[in-house]
């Protein structure tokens, strides 16, 4: 299946992308398996405060679906 | 759909009078209550912050503005209530962010611009990358 | 000597600008908090306010609000303090009254701005005259 | 003694005018005795919610002096 990650802020200067579409032969993914993967893969640091959003839900987990949109959220600095 | 939230760069004063302006007309408003942030020139560990430079997961964004602007017109008696934020590198001494609210009562348009502000920099997926006079960087957090 | 408060008529949404440009400097500033109080069309008995015209006791409302300014600046962590109210008639829809608090925090902007317009509100010799559209009026209370 | 007397709001229409100065012969004139004496003139109505200032300080009451600028002031409405 296909997923679509999206890096913000600090992961995303770490991870040196904003965006990427990732192919995934097994259709039993979830948020945690995909979050270790994606996190080794560029070794990104601090994962406690980092929150995953599914399809611009927040706190979401368990299983992925096709064509879903993941994004990784480092604390929050607006205003 | 949602409001358009976000604007490339500082926030000009004259948005904020032009908006003002656009109220003049509703004579059911008596008070206004307007929050503005400005980007401060911060010294950590001897060196000053220059600019903040602003990115945003921007559609995820704007909805739970929307929500929470929502839940502000349920919780106060408003008329109006606008909100708006800069992206991208806003110098020090520039405005990014801008709470506007009304209602025909003041507490009502204070309460619901206080919440809007809170609740905004609690839950919207903003981040803030703080930009030293050296070029170095930290990414900021709200506490 | 007492800072210049009144104005004579309603107070252009460019003075708001023009306030906020002028604080741009200051990068000690994090947060700017408004309040603007506009003159709303409420009715009365079935006739409408279309204006209320506003007298002071100028010498003695700037003296107390220099006082109430002092307290503020005592009581919260301000950068700055503008407070400007109009005299004359104004028109519903028009701005009346405009405070104006900066602080490198935006709780102390907020409160501030709070404490100063309830305390002048309460405690500032200004009297405002409700003129309904048949040009009858009525002598406003706040309460 | 001479006082200046300033009327505002609803006691300045009442009374037709904002300001005069009241020649005293008495030397022994006292805020409570001035108010009668104006209100009385005027026949000003609801001297309970009127607040009197001499020299701009509020609450005022006792003797006044000659000079003295004595306001009457209804209830505030600024803001």
């Amino acid at each position: 299946m296909k997923i679509t990650i999206k890096y913000f802020g600090v992961i995303a200067e770490e991870a040196g992308k904003t965006e990427e579409v990732l192919e995934l032969d097994s259709d039993d993914i979830d948020v945690e398996f995909l979050k270790d993967h994606c996190f080794s893969k560029y070794s990104l640091s601090d994962t406690k405060s980092i929150q995953v959003a599914v399809n611009q839900n927040m706190g979401a987990s368990g299983p992925l679906q096709d064509g879903d949109e993941v994004a990784f959220l480092p604390p929050f600095s607006g205003g | 759909m949602p409001k358009k939230i976000f604007i490339q760069g500082a926030i000009p004063p004259e948005k904020i009078s032009d908006s003002i302006a656009k109220h003049q007309s509703k004579t059911e408003i008596g008070g206004h209550s307007i929050f503005l942030g400005q980007i401060r020139a911060d010294e950590v560990d001897g060196k000053a912050v220059t600019a903040i430079e602003y990115t945003a997961y921007e559609e995820m964004a704007e909805k739970e503005i929307d929500k929470i602007r929502e839940e502000a017109f349920e919780k106060f008696d408003l008329t109006c209530a606008h909100i708006y934020h800069s992206l991208g590198k806003i110098q020090a001494g520039e405005l990014c962010f801008f709470v506007f609210t009304s209602s025909a009562h003041r507490k009502a348009a204070r309460e619901a611009n206080q919440f809007l502000v809170d609740e905004i920099k609690e839950r919207v997926p903003i981040f803030g990358k703080e930009i030293f006079e050296d070029e170095t960087h930290q990414w900021k957090v709200n506490r």
